[in-house]
Order: C-alpha cells, then sequence, then structure tokens
C-alpha cells in the first residue's frame, strides 16, 4: 500500500470526523426508528417490540438500550437525571450521563422531581414520578418466560396467546418448596391483565410504583433488541395467588445512618466488626432528607489512592 | 380541506422534512397524548402545511412504509422524507388529509398476537376537537384502558361515528390493531391506542 | 506452482513458507520491536499467556508478533515451546489473599472493606474509535503528561488510557451535593497505577461471616490434578476443572457461559463478589535450605463469584461460590471462569456442563481439529462416494457404475444384499 | 385480557345468537380422515382394510385414517380398538387436537350446552379447549406431564390456566384430585420423574379431570404398564367414568381395557372403521373377520 493512499486516507476521515465537535452518536434515523418502535410499545402495553438497536458506546448488557431511547426521547431544553442502582455519582451512570448530556446538550439533574426523563438502572426513585416525566429502565433480560421455557418460539407464543399458566405453576412450586416466594429482583409484572413483563432487576420493593403510575415508564434491552413500556395509569400487578401476600425487602429495625428513613429501600453496608450500618439506595433522596444540623459527612470505607 | 399553493415546490419540501429539534418535540408532545387517550396537545405548525404531514413527516424515513391519500401532498412527503411508498393495505403509516372510509379503515394491516408491531398506525386529520358550537360533525367517544383512570371523553369533529365503529371492531382483536392519531388544522392533537375500549356517547337530541 | 498431495510437497511446502516469510518482513512500515507487543499490545499478550499457560511476557510478545497477531498461532507457538522446557520444580501453594491489588472492584457489596478500587479500566469509559490525527498525539501525550500532577484521590478525575480526544477536555463535574460526595468518597479511583502494597480484606470474609455460603473447602482436593499430565475427563475434581478453565480459549469462556443464559435452569446470572488485578508471589522451596523462597511474582485476574441456589433439589438458603484466576489481565476470562467453576458445581462434575467445560473450551485442541479439515481426505472422500454411489444404484435398480481404478468394485454384493431387502 | 367471543361480539355492538337446545351428544364427528403427504383424492384409493394396507399405491401417501364417524353422549365411553397401525391413535389425536385432520367435521357440545365446529377452530382456540373442555391421558406420561414438576405442581398446571389464582384453593383441589386417584398425598410435592409408571398414569388422570372437562380421551392409558398395575389404573377410569357425566373415548388394542371401560366400540383397521356396535354384543357376536380375530386374541 503506497505512502500517497495513507496520507490520503487520513486526511478524508478527518474531514469526515471533524476535528473537536462532539460527534453524534446515535444518527437521527436510528433515534426515529426506536421512536417508532416506543409507539407500538405504549400502545400494546407490555408486548416486547423488537427494535433495530444498534451498538453504543457503553457494551451491551451495560446500558445500551436505556441510552438509545434516552437519546430517542430527549432534546436540549430536557433535564435528564441518570442513576445506577439509585445513585447519581455510580461510575456507570457517570459515564451514561457523559454520554448523553455531551451529546444532545440537555440539562443534567439529579433532584427526580426536576428531571424531565430519568434514565435508571435497577432502581425507581423514592420520589413519585409526575405527570410529563419518563422513565427509562435499562433491561439486561426482557424475557420473563426465559426462565420457564427453554424454546423462544414457545415465549413467543405463549405472549400471543395470554398462556402463562407454565408461570403460576412455577409459582406455586416456588411456594410448596420454599414456604415463601423466593423470587428476589426483576419480579414478574401482569400489565394491563394482559402481558407478563420482566419489570427489569429493580427489587420487589420498587415494583409497586409501576401500578398506575403519572409517569411512562420505558424498558428498554439493547442487547436483545426489544423495549415495552407502561403508560401512565396502567394496571401492574406482580403475579402472586390471592392469598400470598405480595412482600417487599424488610430487615426489621433497620434505618438509614444518614437520613433515618425506615421506609426507603435500605442497602446493607457490611463494617469490620461484622455490623451492618444500613443506608439509603437513593442517595439523592437521602442527601434531600437529612435532619438540618447533619454536618456528619463522614465518607464510606477508606480513603485509598 | 384545501391548502393555498402560494410556496414553491422546493419550499415545500424543506418545509415537511422536520429539523431533528422540530421532530423529536413533536414526538414527546404525540407519546404524551398516546399515552393518556383524550388528552389533547399541540404542536408547532408550519404555514402552508398540513399539520397531519408535518408530524408524520417528522416520524418517516427509509426504513417505514408510508401510504399518502392525498394527491397533492403525496409526491412532496415522499421526497422530502424518502420514505418508502407502498399502498393502504400494506403501509405502516397512513396518513388521511380526507377522512378514511370504513372499507379503507377495515382494509389496513392489523398485525396478528405474534406480531402486533405490524399494526398500521393512522395519522388522520379532523377538523377540531368538539370545538363546533351546535356539536354538529362532532362525535363524543368514552374511551377507557390504560391511559386513564376510568372513562374519559374525547370529542372529535370531522370523522363520522361509523368510523370509530369500525375502529372499535378492528382493535377488538387486541392486540393485533390499528393506532389512531388525530390532528387538527391549528396542531391540536390526540391519539387513540389499540388499548383503548371505544364506545360513542349517543347525544341527548335525536341523532 | 500447483502442489500435488503425493509428491514434490518438500519444495510447495519451502516456498509456502518463505511466502509468510517475506510477507511479514514487507511493508514499508519499521519491524514491530518485542517492547511494542509487550507495551502497546498488553492485553493480547496476557491473553496468549493465559491461553499458553505459559507466564511469560517476552516470548509471548514473540509469539504475537509472529504470529502476526492471530491468537491461535501465537497460543500454539508458546504451548509448542512450552514442551521444549524442562520442569525444574513444583511451587509451593500461595493464598490468594496475598494478592497485591492493582485494581479491585465488587458488583455485590456497594462498599467493600477496602473499598472499589477502579484502578485502571475502560468500564466507564464511552468506547468511541479514536479519530485523533496523529500529528496531534505529540501534543495529547505532553497533556496526559501534565495532568498525572493534579488529579489526586479526590473526584473522578481518573485519567485512563486510550480514552478519546473528544473526551480529552470533557471535564467532570461531579454533582454538588453530600450524599453523592460521600460516595464519590468511597468510590476511589486510583489515578495512576501506584504500586504501593495493598491488599483488601476479601469479600469472601465477610461472607463466610454471614454464613450463607456453601461451604468449598471439602478437602477432597488437596493435591492440584495436573492436566498436562493427566488428561481431565469427567467426574475429574475441581482443580482440573479450575486448570482446564486456566487454559481454556477466551471467545470460548464467553460464549459457552453465555449460551448457559439461554438454558432455563441456569436462566439467572450470579453476581461477582470481587474482580481483581495484581500479583502474586511465586514461591519454591529452597534446594538447600527447604524454606520457601519468592523467585518471582505473577500478574493474574481473580474472580470470587457468588450464585442464588434456586433449583428444586437444592438448598434454597444457600448461595453457591465460584471462583477464577488467570494470568494477565483478563478480567472477562476470569469471570466466565468463576461462573462455570460454579455451574459445574452446581450440576455435578459428571454432568453434561462439566464434559464440555473439561473438553471443548481449549483453543489449541480446538482449533487444531478444525484446521485439520485442511489436510487431504482424498481417501476418505473417495469412500463415501463409492457408498453413495451404491445405495443411488439400490435405489434405481441399476448396476453401480464402474470405479474408476482397476479395484473391483463390491457391485455385485450389494447387488445381491438389494435383493433380499 | 383475552377477549372470547362472547366479550368480542358484545363490545363490537353486534347481537350474539342464543344458544341451541343442547343435543344429545358431547362429541359427533363425521367423515374423519387424515393422510401424510399428498392429500388429494388420488391418495384414498388402494388404501383401507380390503387393500391390506395404509399407504397409497399411486402417491405413496398414508391414509393414516378416512371416513371415520363416531358419537360419544355425556357419561358415556366409546371404545376405539384396532392393532397398531389402524389408526385408531391418529384418530385420537385429531380429536384432541395436537393434530391437524385433513378432513372431516367434528361438532363439540360442552356440559354449557355451547356447540364449537373443533375442525374449524384456529390453533389458539384449539388448545384453550384442552383447558377445559377436553383433557387427554396419553399412554405415554412424559406428553402428559411436565417431568421436573411435582405431582401436585402438574395438577395446579390446568387450575392455573383456567384462571384459579388462589394458592390455597389450587393445593386443596389438587390434593383432592391426588386422593380421588390414590396418589399418596405425603408424595403430592415430589417431582413426578420420581414416581413409577402407575403412579404416573394417577397423576395424569388427576390432571385431567381438574376442570371438569366435557370430553375425556384415553390414548393406551395402561399399556406398558404391569398387569396389576394396570388393573388398579381401569379400576380407578371405571369408577371415575360412573361418577362424573363426562364423555370419554378410550382408545386400546386390548379387548379387555375395551371392556371393562365402554359401552359401545368401533372397531378400526387400515384407516378405516370396519365395525361398530355395543360393547359386550361386538365380544360376543363379532361380525368383521378383523373384529373376530381380536376377541379371539382377547378370549385367547
Amino acid at each position: 500500500m503506497t505512502t500517497l493512499s495513507a496520507e490520503l486516507t487520513e486526511r478524508s476521515v478527518e474531514q469526515l470526523a471533524g476535528d473537536a465537535a462532539p460527534r453524534d452518536i446515535f444518527d437521527e434515523l436510528s433515534k426515529r426508528a426506536v421512536r417508532r418502535a416506543l409507539l407500538t410499545a405504549i400502545a400494546v402495553p407490555g408486548y416486547q417490540v423488537p427494535f433495530s438497536s444498534r451498538e453504543m458506546p457503553v457494551a451491551r448488557g451495560w446500558g445500551s438500550g436505556g441510552l438509545q431511547a434516552t437519546l430517542a426521547l430527549i432534546g436540549a431544553d430536557d433535564n435528564v437525571k441518570v442513576i445506577d442502582q439509585g445513585e447519581d455519582a455510580g461510575v456507570n451512570a457517570t459515564n451514561l450521563r457523559r454520554l448523553i448530556v455531551g451529546n444532545a446538550g440537555c440539562g443534567e439533574e439529579t433532584e427526580t422531581g426536576l428531571a424531565d426523563v430519568i434514565q435508571s438502572r435497577h432502581r425507581i426513585p423514592e420520589e413519585p414520578l409526575k405527570d410529563g416525566q419518563t422513565l427509562v429502565l435499562q433491561v439486561p433480560v426482557p424475557e420473563p418466560l426465559r426462565g420457564v421455557v427453554g424454546s423462544m418460539d414457545e415465549q413467543r407464543r405463549m405472549h400471543a396467546e395470554g398462556d402463562y399458566a407454565k408461570m403460576w405453576v412455577r409459582l406455586y412450586e416456588d411456594i410448596v418448596r420454599n414456604g415463601v416466594v423466593s423470587h428476589s429482583a426483576d419480579y414478574p409484572c401482569l400489565v394491563n391483565g394482559r402481558y407478563v413483563i420482566a419489570p427489569s432487576p429493580i427489587p420487589r420493593f420498587d415494583v409497586p410504583k409501576l401500578n398506575d403510575s403519572e409517569a411512562l415508564v420505558v424498558l428498554s434491552a439493547g442487547r436483545e433488541k426489544r423495549i415495552y413500556a407502561i403508560p401512565p395509569h396502567t394496571r401492574v400487578e406482580p403475579l402472586t395467588f390471592e392469598d400470598v401476600p405480595f412482600t417487599v425487602e424488610h430487615t426489621e429495625g433497620a434505618a438509614c445512618v444518614f437520613c433515618g428513613s425506615d421506609d426507603t429501600y435500605l442497602i446493607g453496608v457490611p463494617e469490620e466488626d461484622g455490623t451492618t450500618r444500613w443506608v439509603c439506595s437513593d442517595t439523592d433522596w437521602c442527601s434531600r432528607h437529612r435532619p438540618d444540623d447533619d454536618t456528619e459527612t463522614e465518607t464510606e470505607g477508606e480513603v485509598s489512592r | 380541506m384545501t391548502t393555498t399553493r402560494t410556496l414553491t415546490y422546493g419550499e415545500t419540501i424543506r418545509r415537511i422534512g422536520r429539523a431533528p429539534e422540530d421532530s423529536q418535540r413533536d414526538y414527546r408532545r404525540l407519546i404524551d397524548v398516546l399515552g393518556r387517550p383524550s388528552r389533547i396537545a399541540a404542536i408547532d405548525t408550519v404555514d402552508g402545511v398540513p399539520p397531519v404531514i408535518i408530524l408524520a413527516a417528522g416520524l418517516a424515513d427509509v426504513d417505514v412504509t408510508v401510504a399518502v391519500l392525498d394527491e397533492d401532498w403525496e409526491r412532496p412527503f415522499f421526497v422530502a422524507t424518502g420514505a418508502t411508498r407502498t399502498d393502504i393495505t400494506r403501509a405502516q403509516h397512513i396518513i388521511a388529509t380526507q377522512p378514511l372510509t370504513v372499507d379503507q379503515l377495515t382494509s389496513l394491516e392489523r398485525g396478528d398476537a405474534l406480531h402486533p408491531e405490524r399494526g398500521a398506525r393512522v395519522f388522520a386529520a379532523v377538523t377540531g376537537f368538539g370545538d363546533a358550537v351546535d356539536g354538529a360533525d362532532s362525535t363524543t367517544l368514552i374511551l377507557s384502558g390504560p391511559g386513564n383512570d376510568g372513562e374519559a371523553r374525547l370529542s372529535v369533529d370531522g370523522l363520522a361515528p361509523e368510523f370509530f365503529d369500525a375502529l372499535a371492531i378492528a382493535n377488538a382483536d387486541f392486540p393485533a390493531g390499528i393506532d389512531l392519531v388525530l390532528v387538527a388544522p391549528d396542531g391540536r392533537i390526540a391519539a387513540i391506542p389499540r388499548s383503548s375500549r371505544i364506545s360513542i356517547e349517543k347525544p341527548e337530541k335525536g341523532a | 506452482m500447483g502442489y500435488s498431495n503425493a509428491k514434490g510437497g518438500e519444495e510447495a511446502i519451502l516456498a509456502a513458507e518463505q511466502l509468510v516469510r517475506r510477507g511479514r518482513e514487507a511493508g514499508s512500515s519499521p519491524r514491530l520491536t518485542l517492547d511494542q507487543v509487550t507495551e502497546r499490545l498488553r492485553l493480547a499478550v496476557d491473553r496468549v499467556m493465559g491461553e499458553a499457560s505459559l507466564w511469560s511476557p517476552g516470548l509471548a510478545s514473540r509469539a504475537v508478533r509472529q504470529a502476526e497477531g492471530d491468537q491461535f498461532e501465537a497460543m500454539q507457538l508458546l504451548r509448542a515451546h512450552r514442551s521444549t522446557l524442562p520442569r525444574l520444580a513444583y511451587s509451593e501453594p500461595v493464598e490468594v489473599a496475598e494478592l497485591r491489588v492493582l485494581r479491585r472492584v465488587s458488583s455485590a457489596f456497594r462498599n467493600p472493606p477496602g473499598s472499589q478500587i477502579l484502578g485502571r479500566t475502560l468500564d466507564y469509559v464511552g468506547r468511541l474509535l479514536d479519530l485523533m490525527p496523529e500529528q496531534d498525539h505529540e501534543r495529547y501525550v505532553a497533556e496526559l503528561e501534565a495532568s498525572v500532577g493534579h488529579s489526586h484521590g479526590h473526584g473522578h478525575g481518573h485519567s485512563h488510557d486510550g480514552h478519546t480526544h473528544g473526551d480529552h477536555e470533557h471535564e467532570h463535574r461531579v454533582p454538588e451535593n453530600s450524599a453523592t460526595r460521600d460516595l464519590v468518597g468511597e468510590l476511589q479511583a486510583v489515578a495512576a497505577e501506584s504500586d504501593d502494597d495493598r491488599n483488601p480484606p476479601r469479600v469472601m470474609d465477610l461472607m463466610r461471616a454471614m454464613d450463607l455460603l456453601v461451604e468449598r473447602r471439602t478437602g477432597e482436593d488437596p493435591e492440584p490434578y495436573d492436566v498436562t499430565r493427566q488428561p481431565a475427563r469427567p467426574g475429574a475434581p475441581r482443580s482440573a476443572v479450575l486448570s482446564m478453565l486456566a487454559r481454556a480459549e477466551t471467545g470460548a469462556l464467553v460464549h459457552f457461559w453465555y449460551k448457559l443464559r439461554f438454558d432455563p435452569r441456569s436462566a439467572g446470572h450470579e453476581i461477582p463478589g470481587e474482580v481483581r488485578h495484581g500479583w502474586l508471589p511465586l514461591r519454591v522451596n529452597h534446594p538447600l535450605t527447604g524454606n520457601p523462597v519468592q523467585v518471582a511474582e505473577v500478574r493474574v485476574t481473580d474472580v470470587e463469584t457468588y450464585d442464588d441456589l434456586d433449583r428444586p433439589d437444592e438448598d434454597r438458603s444457600r448461595i453457591d461460590v465460584g471462583y477464577g484466576l488467570c494470568f494477565g489481565h483478563n478480567e472477562r476470562k476470569a469471570i466466565a471462569m468463576a461462573g462455570l467453576d460454579l455451574a459445574v458445581h452446581r450440576d455435578g462434575n459428571s454432568s453434561e456442563v462439566a464434559q464440555q467445560v473439561l473438553i471443548t473450551l481449549d483453543g489449541v485442541e480446538a482449533n487444531g481439529f478444525l484446521e485439520h479439515l485442511k489436510l487431504p481426505h482424498h481417501v476418505d472422500f473417495r469412500s463415501v462416494i463409492d457408498r453413495k454411489q451404491a445405495i443411488r444404484a439400490l435405489q434405481t435398480g441399476t448396476k453401480p457404475v464402474a470405479a474408476t481404478d482397476a479395484t473391483p468394485t463390491p457391485g455385485n454384493e450389494t447387488q445381491q444384499i438389494g435383493a433380499l431387502v | 385480557m383475552s377477549l372470547t367471543l362472547h366479550e368480542r361480539a358484545q363490545y363490537a355492538g353486534a347481537p350474539l345468537a342464543s344458544p341451541a337446545p343442547a343435543p344429545a351428544w358431547t362429541l359427533s364427528v363425521r367423515g374423519l380422515g387424515k393422510i401424510y403427504g399428498d392429500t388429494s383424492e388420488e391418495s384414498i384409493a388402494g388404501t383401507g382394510p380390503e387393500f391390506g394396507t395404509a399407504v397409497s399405491p399411486n402417491t405413496g401417501a398414508i391414509v393414516a385414517a378416512w371416513g371415520v364417524d363416531l358419537d360419544v353422549a355425556p357419561g358415556e365411553a366409546l371404545g376405539v380398538i384396532g392393532e397398531s397401525g389402524s389408526g385408531k391413535s391418529t384418530v385420537l389425536r385429531c380429536i384432541a387436537g395436537d393434530e391437524p385432520a385433513t378432513a372431516g367435521e367434528m361438532l363439540f357440545t360442552d356440559h354449557g350446552g355451547s356447540t364449537e365446529r373443533l375442525d374449524q377452530l384456529s390453533p389458539t382456540e384449539r388448545r384453550r379447549m384442552r383447558i377445559s373442555d377436553i383433557s387427554v391421558v396419553y399412554q405415554d406420561p412424559a406428553l402428559g406431564l411436565t417431568m421436573d414438576v411435582s405431582a401436585g405442581g402438574n395438577v395446579a398446571d390446568p387450575l392455573t390456566a383456567a384462571g384459579w389464582r388462589n394458592f390455597g384453593r389450587i393445593r386443596s383441589r389438587a390434593t383432592e384430585l391426588l386422593q380421588r386417584t390414590e396418589v399418596p398425598i405425603a408424595r403430592m410435592d415430589h417431582p413426578v420423574k420420581a414416581f413409577s409408571g402407575g403412579m404416573k398414569q394417577r397423576v395424569q388422570i388427576a390432571k385431567s379431570l381438574a376442570n371438569d372437562p366435557s370430553l375425556l380421551l384415553l390414548d393406551e392409558p395402561t399399556t406398558g404398564l404391569d398387569a396389576s398395575v394396570a388393573a388398579g389404573v381401569l379400576d380407578l377410569m371405571r369408577g371415575l367414568l360412573e361418577e362424573t357425566n363426562v364423555a370419554a373415548i378410550v382408545v386400546s388394542h386390548d379387548f379387555s381395557v375395551i371392556e371393562m371401560l365402554t359401552t359401545r366400540v368401533i372397531v378400526m383397521q387400515h384407516g378405516r372403521v370396519v365395525e361398530a356396535g355395543l360393547t359386550d354384543q361386538l365380544l360376543e357376536d363379532p361380525q368383521h373377520p378383523y373384529s373376530q380375530q381380536l376377541v379371539a386374541a382377547a378370549r385367547g
């Protein structure tokens, strides 16, 4: 390959890419494809709409679906909140937020109430969502029947016919064997009395927030190229038998060491002495509900260079 | 509904093709009304181009099949959007500047339980939303289902009650069905997803 | 020059090799130095060392260069070279707790004891193709050097190699509220790869304190099973599984782990308690004094992972443990290894999963057998054609076509049988 | 919220036809046929008892069953007997909906008196019939049960499919059914793969009765079980048929099974019905040579 052509390709690539302008990471027509798929998802609540999911600057399984949904939704005048496990400053949330704000030139927000679009992995914020807000949930495995039946054709038939008997049998077997429903996060839910969905690995604690929500909830699975939605004021019920109450994660006597809350989703921070300190998973909510005189800014764990 | 053809052809094409920030804003309004059937929102209008064309253009591109039921606007629409043109029975998007007949509605692709996404989306121009003083040519729909706390009412001018009866039957086989987007000349929009159950409120005085 | 299998192979083979040798030296660019391979293609070198199961960055970079970047060729070269090396001694067992950590993250806990240490990782960087023009490189490196000074423990100012031009000026503004500062305090980003000694408490000890774990220290497997001396077959102990996983091909491990995600019995996935990259001491007993002496340090990635036992026949109150360790910095391999160690434990060491882990994941074996298809098979193929003709003759009731060479065709014999059927 | 026919009609405002007076039979089949391969007319000729084969000389197609007529009324059990290859299991699979019939009309009337043309229903509607209207007990339990699931769980399957959502009631209904079919309740929560052949059939029978079906299809239910176990299952089956008002079709190659369970029987050979009549009459005085051969074998 002669040097002339090497030089040529370098210059043409540079003209194409432009020097320092923030490059677009998701082209306009791809946004329209996601928008069209989302229209069907809203019109058929709970149905997993196949969509032309593109590879993104975040790896598959790290939020590429959520990123495409958010970028398809937002404009420059939107405020975007991005959280991972409930934390704005989580490293993955930080990376996603950088990409979104850098690309769309939109506002950046950590207060749930002030955000137009909230992209989240595995949590629904503690602050109740309002009319006009949209929650985008990142979804690793969109198919609730994945652990029930192996064949994908059979899974599609079951959804098409609303035939979820096998799912209920699993629930029956679970209770018979363990005395309690042992399904932890990503608890299967029935949307609009028709489709069973995987609500993404949110804790059972967050599932009731999906029912009759004021906000539109968009669930986007980039790797498996499926998008589905829960419109506002739509019935979402966790699959439970009438006489087996739906329980949520709760530890008796646990309260957040920062804000004292005992009715938000808490996570245990293991201490050297074997005890566990509880802290809010929704760090932004926690910071806005601390007693005013709280000067304690003790950091978690040891600071290491 | 005619438009004065003062615009040059090139001018029309430019106005149909929406800038990314416009189509994004239109879209947010569309999913707001689609998610809450009976809610009415408004998109920014563009002089000389019917809003129904504007809204649909923002969602059209080479990857979507469209049927434009309007001789004047058909060619400029396809030139401006590059969308793939097809006949009404196979189109994913149908743009109707005039009321669709019941036959046309029943001929649309509704998808099936295995492929609900194949159900068509109709962008239909209407004259208004219950604006006519004497209620003439106005149909009041009672909508229930996702997006509504119980029942909600939506009055639509410019589409006959039979149209909505046909829509109800077309969407009876949920999840197969058709999603309807209604666009008034002043840019107001509303939508009826196939998940909505529709019944027509009988007017008090003789129909 | 065409080649015929029968004769004249010698010249053809030599000619082919010359083409390879000349091809390798062609081109206007200078020859790739070993330092360039080791420093600029370090992850390729790490991967080849793992899959060849030989720790030698120098030899591995030679293999990568010689193989022109082809991983399978490189691991084949290094594995074959390994067979030329005499085994001088057996190293002493080392506690993995002694790992001197460069990077350590936990998915299971927000604040693991000893905190998350991000270290050098691309995990939280936008994976954008770097289109920076070549001539800007010097300026970029200069800025990089300058930036090492001001980025300190606090905040996310971590610099990371190979990040894109676009991100370069982008200032991380960490949202300023107290909770986030607390979190940031914990999520320490190690600015540069520091060498000071550090081994934080292990998450495993924490889990054992909670008494939720399945006990895998059963003592049934005291001496590590040596897969190079005794081929590992189903039923082999855990140390055989771990050894085969350690030398398995990275792509095979990733795909085999991913395949399991679509089997309803293992649809959920495990959660890594700890992913670590760092240095392990290598000790042997001194021939005279008999005391262990450290002779080297080996860089490894190790992963400890936990899974919810949710099958009917399992103890639902317990969490199972998987472990994986491999040479160099190869997190996807170690994560897959730990997941498959756990999967084999759950399914049993004579299960189908165990068999596939032990038999099908070695890159040299799999690729060797695959590429052997290029070898001449004309003897077998003639035999295949012969049977096809015999069956076709039976179906159409005709006498089979006489074979091209003079050897007697079994025609009449098939005809007789044909009449009987 | 998949819409039933009734809801759909009402929803769309169209008037609903009033149900016709309930007919005498649960199932009436006319001209049932199943051809594997070329299904044109050409395949029929040259097949049947008189030709001693079901393989069409013209097209090579297999005319597994052709021109089969049968009726069965509530509370009655109809036998279908023939050797393997006679087409008896094919007939049963077509009625069950496991296979689409090539020809024929199948009219089905449930307890409530509403009638359906089974052969005109979509696969989805056919499957829905199998929840509460038509149940099958297969010779191979793996076709009727999910092996990794417990006995109770297998009985819960049709109950949840029919909309039962109360765990306590599901469990007591499953317990009641398993007790009725003499499955030891202590083993109710064990996976059925651990059960013996006879016990698996008893679980299948319990599962088949879960939603009080109008029609019960038994495909060689005791074949492959040793004599004493088979006798126990047949005895149980006979008791259940007498107790409930279910219509049943019993397919078997064994006249003693037919004799024990059924009141009427049809004899099939090479895909055709060669004789039909009351079971005990046919046993006493079989007309068709093939029937005589079968009866002789049973008496032998």
